[in-house]
């Protein structure tokens, strides 16, 4: 263990912040350009994800626990708006056999 | 602390009441339950205002939560009182829809009272969950699920951004407790500049629940897809929960002069596009329910005054606003459920006539329209007072006068409705208002005038 | 220290791998994927527990809850519409200029302290466990009331209404 | 008495609430009593406030009611203020307010809406007693607020009529823009003095020197403010469409109490403006222009409620003259006779379209002197009364104004003795065409006619023995009295009056100016008794009775001819134009502009709220990346 966790040793904390950006803003890209509804749910769990490493490398830089107990929050919340956000999809798909966002544009104006 | 095991107690009760059938009892219970929190909030009320905070500082019930608790459960025991029979036309689980509702209240009664960016998370994390469930009860109705989808997904899209203002906030701060936030500021000689990337995320989050402008784009479809009753709930016990937590981080943690000049720009032009995008739209509006969607907007903007006239008086110009804009929904809120029950469809013209056949609902309707587009003696104009004189003396004369031209577009759409209950005619039969109604459109439309004559006894409350 | 962008490179080729797959089912697998390396870049950090509960719950749990969703909604390929070329090419350069935007406003390109392990002990089961019980006690206990409400909410909304009401 | 002045605005609240809630269960009589009782309790009040405060030594009292908005350094108590210019209002206001209840009593006897409107009427006035008593702006504000609402909602009375219902919002949209100004204004007297209290802005005020820029804004945005509420230039044009409501409603809020509203507050707000030549400058020439433009349009009207109308808005713009001037209590002495003789104008107007079966056209009018005469006569009082003539009311208080003018700017006056002439024509072409010659109704309508009930006349003569002595309390000091008016308003004006100066012309000139304008207005009343009454004129489109001319001796042909010329045509074709196109079409224009520019907008912007999704987040995005570029510029 001692040995991989030394390989970071050195890694400037600015890279993980950009690193962290770069999966966020991936998965922003995923939200803007796919159609169905559950791909872009998954790109929302990138960008949860994103941040949640960068919160568990702040926490390490800071030599402060609270940081991963948080993280720890952030995945029991992801669980809980997966179930729901799958429920909901599931719903939609009972009503209109389909989970793309673009059909779903009556309510507007 | 008590009030949140005991409403969220009270919800697991209601389901179990669900359980055995017990469908008679559901709101009674609901409503009794809602009382003795009430009576437990007021409990908190400390009058040398010098509470500590609890749990190894992550809340902090002081009388500003003690205000706000008390109000969401007031507001939303006004709202339930609505619901008698309403669920029930909707789906055979009503238990469940009580109990989600009280899931949601938790979650605002944390957000009114967390001293910890986590608490902060996870109460409005409970909240939206809640309501993403609640926007789309209607099952098998088409607009329904189309707003709780659109909900859900901007909502999770969002709270991406909000939880990437905390991280921002910690890792420059490395500590998500308020105060510490704030003693860093105090303390760092050079504040990190992720710090304030945090602080710009945070209010794009925030920004977003709250509803404004530009991550206002969900508000207009999901308040007109979801159940009205449900819509009255997000339209009002949600946004002023969201801008208690809203001031708290502000006056709390980042109220310093370097802080506010950087932050308090943002907000102005929040705050105009609002305004401007809630009014202007709202006029071109042809139903009742989306033209208060809109007109919801525009109160964020006005809110969001006290944000930038940041001071010790914004706690109960928060309040005061929000409490007039509260009441004065509800009543439009419970209106519209009955026009939209009787008559099916909420466009302007179903309110001709009104005024003669209905005069009680034509009336309260009335007054509830003058409190929201802030005219004298009525709670709005109190509210709206406090937020234009805070701007003022904070020299924002420009934004002062932008907001109220703005105010003056207000006035027209509200007015719609009145014109057309009372200087439109129309064959109609009487609508028949339910006494549950009654009693609440009744209790609001006095509150709305006790308020607008006499403020002093709310306003000083905080 | 060449192992962190070793795996960087991995997570973000993966995870565009996952926006750019035609087939939703090939992006649940790639998304698996990314997570997995996410898991590894737990280890390095020494946040066992993290990366422990990142393997269960969201490669276990949550991605396979997709997946499972996925293939009960039977969406291929070809049941998915993709947008326009034109509206892909926007949504990549909004996406970009987000980047460039934060990362300009974190200044995150210049230069910073590296990342040293002050208390490797933190991100252990014992050491998280006695914060988690002790200074984060409410949270943890309110994020019941937020599983119990999704569940309800879950079984609610996904439930076959038995009959038309 | 002074400490229960809130007894005043009480009791019209309680008519208010007992009409308002029981008028489904109340017989008419009832309500009306109620409506008119409460009023005259409040009356009485205010005359015992009056008596005492004469007598007094101290003449402003402020009377704390409770503190109402609190918010940090910000105190806004709900007060009252009695001093005499309020005291002078309330009298205005109550007394007149009692007169129009008992005359609606009789004229809106066969409405259905009969309690419904009185209740309107009692609100009306205690929200207009609230806009005289307030002792800051903010309760001033909601008196202003509220009368604007109850104006809404009398002169959509008949809402039956969808003229009637765009009359009233035409009148809210020009008062909201005024609202707009007076609020903007208040928010910056805030900003500038800290306080909204008239006791502490002021004194603030008068330790700055003259054209302080901020003082000139405020009191440009509170002119503005006056004339959305006063129906000056360029938002008058509300007024005579709001002669849809009832006539007493035109009476009581369209010619007695509220649209002078905003002489009154500037007339309280009287040393900012004094402080501010500038805004006085503009207020007397829009007042001057006002005055001009709506007696020329008055000149060809033939409805007889527009013809009052446009006098009114005449008249209004003479007290703004006054006020532009610097003639505080000129203004307010014409507040008053104004309102006697004005109100008297438009009951009278009512009670003749009341025996003419809701007939406002006065060409169907004529030979109406025998049938009603007692509406006659007092109609006649009131005509005097406005063309000047003395010693009737309105002389007193004209004179004033223009001595006044004559003394800041010889072509001011000269502008303000031509509109005097006209007012004095149209007037009598009115009375003319209603009670001479012959009558040109149907035969129905002859048949029906009557002189109005007990309840109509009483007040007509109240309001006509008014009109003939009001002018008494304000006699100048060269015609033997010594102005008790103006003593008495002293300590209102006195910081202003320091500034400005006495009236400093010799009585020659005094005497001058008098004789000018009474020969002035005397000679336009025998032009218009030649034309209407002699030559039995009637204002037909377009065909002129050949036939009658022919019979006219040479002579009499000769002048009409050159009148016809010389006068009459020019005359028509301005009062014409000023109607068609300045009132009609350039600002009505604009203010239906205004909000069809923001309704396009409307339609516009809602179509950024394009239903999909993926569009939302794609501003969103936008959104976010804008702040994230503010920040990465401003960190």
């Amino acid at each position: 263990m001692e040995s991989i966790t030394n390989s970071i040793q050195g890694v400037p904390l600015n890279h993980y912040i950009l690193f962290c950006a770069i999966l966020f803003s991936i998965g922003v890209m995923g939200v803007l350009i796919r159609r169905n509804a559950i791909v872009i749910f998954m790109s929302v769990e990138l960008m949860l994800n994103a941040v949640n490493l960068l919160l568990t490398a702040f926490s390490v830089h800071h030599g402060d626990a609270s940081g991963q107990v948080f993280v720890f929050f952030v995945m029991a919340l992801a669980a809980a708006e997966v179930a729901v956000g799958l429920a909901i999809i599931v719903m939609i798909y009972r009503n209109t056999s389909s989970t793309d966002i673009n059909v779903l544009n009556r309510l507007k104006w | 602390m008590d009030v949140i095991i005991t409403i969220s107690l009270l919800a697991i009760l209601v389901l179990y009441l669900g359980l055995f059938k017990a469908a008679k009892a559901l709101l009674p219970v609901t409503l009794v339950g809602l009382l003795v929190a009430l009576g437990l909030t007021f409990n908190h009320w400390d009058l040398a205002n010098n509470t500590k905070s609890i749990f190894s500082g992550m809340l902090l019930f002081n009388n500003f939560s003690v205000a706000f608790s008390a109000l969401a459960i007031i507001s939303t025991f006004l709202i339930l009182m609505l619901s008698k029979d309403y669920f029930e036309r909707i789906s055979a689980n009503v238990a469940e829809y009580y109990t989600i509702i009280l899931f949601a209240l938790t979650g605002i009664i944390i957000i009114a009272s967390y001293h910890n960016l986590s608490m902060l998370f996870i109460g409005i994390e409970i909240m939206s969950v809640s309501l993403y469930i609640l926007t789309g009860i209607k099952k098998r109705d088409y607009a329904s699920n189309e707003a709780a989808l659109k909900y859900f997904l901007m909502g999770a899209f969002s709270t991406g951004f909000l939880l990437f203002g905390i991280t921002l906030l910690y890792g420059a701060s490395g500590s998500f407790d308020l105060t510490e936030i704030r003693n860093y500021v105090a303390s760092s000689e050079e504040i990190s500049p992720i710090f304030y990337a945090g602080i710009l995320l945070s209010i794009i989050g925030l920004c977003f629940k709250a509803g404004a402008a530009p991550f206002h784009f969900w508000t207009p479809d999901v308040y007109e897809g979801a159940p009205t009753l449900i819509t009255a709930f997000m339209s009002t016990v949600v946004k002023t929960a969201v801008f208690a937590a809203f001031l708290r981080l502000f006056y709390i943690s980042l109220s310093s002069v370097t802080l506010q000049e950087f932050w308090v720009p943002v907000l102005v032009v929040l705050a105009s596009l609002s305004l401007l995008i809630g009014n202007i739209t709202a006029v071109y509006q042809q139903h009742f329910k989306r033209m208060l969607a809109y007109s919801s907007i525009s109160h964020v903007g006005y809110l969001l005054f006290a944000l930038i006239a940041l001071s010790s008086a914004s706690d109960s110009a928060v309040f005061l606003y929000a409490a007039a804009y509260t009441i004065a929904s509800i009543i439009a809120f419970a209106a519209l459920m009955v026009v939209q029950k009787q008559v099916g469809n909420d466009s302007f013209d179903n309110f001709n006539g009104l005024g003669r056949k209905n005069p009680l609902l034509a009336l309260t309707l009335t007054i509830s329209m003058l409190s929201l587009a802030g005219i004298p003696l009525t709670a709005g104009f109190i509210g709206k007072f406090m937020m234009f004189t805070g701007a003022l003396s904070t020299y924002h004369t420009a934004l002062t006068v932008f907001a109220v031209l703005n105010a003056i577009v207000g006035v027209f759409y509200y007015l719609r409705v009145v014109v057309a209950m009372y200087f439109k005619d129309a064959e109609r039969n009487e609508l028949a208002v339910p006494v549950y109604f009654k009693i609440v459109l009744v209790v609001s439309t006095l509150a709305t005038i006790i308020i607008g004559v006499y403020p002093g006894f709310i306003a000083d409350l905080i | 220290m060449n192992l962190f962008y070793f795996i960087a490179f991995l997570s973000i080729f993966f995870s565009l791998l996952v926006i750019f797959s035609k087939n939703p089912v090939y992006s649940v697998l790639y998304l698996i994927v990314t997570f997995f390396t996410l898991t590894i870049h737990y280890i390095l950090l020494n946040a066992q527990f993290l990366a422990i509960v990142n393997f269960i719950v969201y490669m276990g749990a949550i991605m396979v809850l997709f997946l499972f969703v996925l293939m009960l909604l039977n969406l291929n390929e070809d049941s998915e519409p993709m947008k326009s070329n034109l509206i892909k090419v926007a949504g990549v350069v909004a996406g970009m200029c987000l980047l460039v935007t934060l990362v300009g406003s974190f200044r995150a390109l210049g230069d910073s302290d590296p990342l040293i392990l002050k208390n490797p002990e933190i991100g252990l089961v014992k050491n998280l466990g006695k914060v988690l019980f002790d200074e984060f006690l409410l949270p943890f206990e309110i994020s019941s009331i937020l599983l119990l409400s999704a569940m309800v909410g879950a079984v609610l909304l996904a439930k076959k209404d038995p009959k038309k009401i | 008495m002074i400490d229960f002045v809130w007894l005043v605005p009480l009791f019209p609240l309680i008519g208010f609430l007992i009409i308002g809630l029981g008028r489904n269960i109340l017989p008419k009589a009832v309500a009306g009593f109620i409506g008119s009782l409460t009023v005259l309790l409040s009356f009485a009040v205010s005359i015992a406030i009056f008596v005492q405060l004469e007598s007094s030594a101290v003449k402003t009292h402020i009377v704390p009611l409770f503190d109402w908005i609190r918010a940090g350094n910000l105190l806004v108590p709900f007060s009252f203020q009695v001093d005499p210019l309020s005291a002078l209002m309330l009298l205005i206001v109550t007394g007149i307010g009692f007169l129009i209840h008992v005359y609606s009593t009789g004229y809106m006897h066969h409405d259905a809406g009969f309690s419904k409107f009185f209740s309107y009427l009692n609100l009306f006035i205690f929200f207009m007693l609230l806009l005289v008593l307030g002792s800051n702006y903010i309760v001033m504000f909601i008196g202003w607020e509220g009368v604007g609402l109850c104006s809404y909602l009398l002169i959509g009375f008949w809402y039956t009529n969808s003229a009637y219902a765009s009359a009233a919002k035409k009148a809210f949209i020009m008062n909201r823009i005024g609202d707009l100004g007076f609020l903007i204004g208040v928010f910056l007297i805030f900003a500038t003095f800290g306080s909204l209290e008239f006791a502490q802005v002021f004194p603030q005020a008068a330790n700055l020197a003259p054209n302080n820029p901020f003082l000139i804004l405020i009191t440009i945005l509170l002119f503005i403010g006056a004339t959305g509420k006063s129906a000056q230039i360029p938002l008058f044009t509300w007024l005579p469409d709001a002669m849809a409501g009832p006539t007493p409603v035109s009476a009581l809020i369209h010619a007695a109490t509220m649209v002078t509203a905003g002489i009154y507050m500037i007339a309280r707000s009287n040393i900012l403006f004094t402080l501010a030549p500038l805004t006085l400058e503009i207020v007397a020439i829009i007042g001057i222009a006002t005055a001009l433009l709506a007696a020329t349009i008055a000149v060809t009207q033939t409805d007889i409620k527009k013809v009052l109308a446009y006098s009114t808005v005449s008249q209004l713009g003479y007290m703004f003259l006054a006020l532009g001037v610097g003639a505080y209590t000129g203004a307010m002495f014409h507040v008053l006779t104004h309102a006697f003789f004005k109100a008297l104008l438009f009951l009278g107007a009512g009670s003749v379209i009341h025996a003419m079966s809701n007939e406002q056209d006065m060409r169907a009018m004529g030979g109406l002197k025998k049938k009603l005469p007692i509406t006659f006569i007092t109609m006649l009082i009131g005509t005097i009364a406005i063309s000047g003539i003395p010693p009737f009311s309105g002389f007193f208080s004209k004179d004033e104004i223009l001595a006044h003018t004559y003394q800041h700017s010889k072509t001011l006056w000269v502008l303000g003795v031509i509109g005097a002439m006209f007012t004095a024509f149209y007037m009598f072409r009115m009375l003319f065409l209603t009670f001479y010659n012959k009558f040109r109704g149907t035969h129905e309508q002859e048949h029906h006619l009557h002189e109005s009930p007990k309840s109509m006349t009483i007040p007509l003569i109240v309001l006509a023995a008014l009109s003939v002595v009001g002018g008494f309390i304000g006699i100048p000091h060269i015609l033997g009295g010594h102005h008790w008016l103006s003593q008495f308003l002293a300590p209102v004006f006195y910081q202003s009056s320091v500034r400005t100066g006495a009236l400093t012309l010799d009585h020659q000139t005094e005497f001058l100016l008098m004789g000018v304008s009474v020969a002035g207005a005397v000679i336009a009343a025998l032009i218009a008794f030649v034309k209407y009454s002699k030559n039995n004129h009637v204002p037909l489109a377009d065909n002129v009775d050949r036939g009658t001319l022919a019979r006219l001796s040479y002579h009499k042909y000769y002048i009409d001819e050159i009148y016809d010329f010389a006068i009459s045509k020019p005359l028509n074709f301005l009062s014409g134009f000023f109607y068609r196109v300045v009132d009609k079409a350039a600002i009505d224009g604009v203010v239906q502009g205004l909000g069809r520019a923001t309704t396009e907008a409307s339609k516009g912007l809602r179509l950024l709220q394009s239903g999909n999704i993926g569009f939302y987040i794609f501003m969103m995005v936008a959104g976010i990346v804008a702040l994230l570029l503010y920040g990465f510029y401003n960190i």
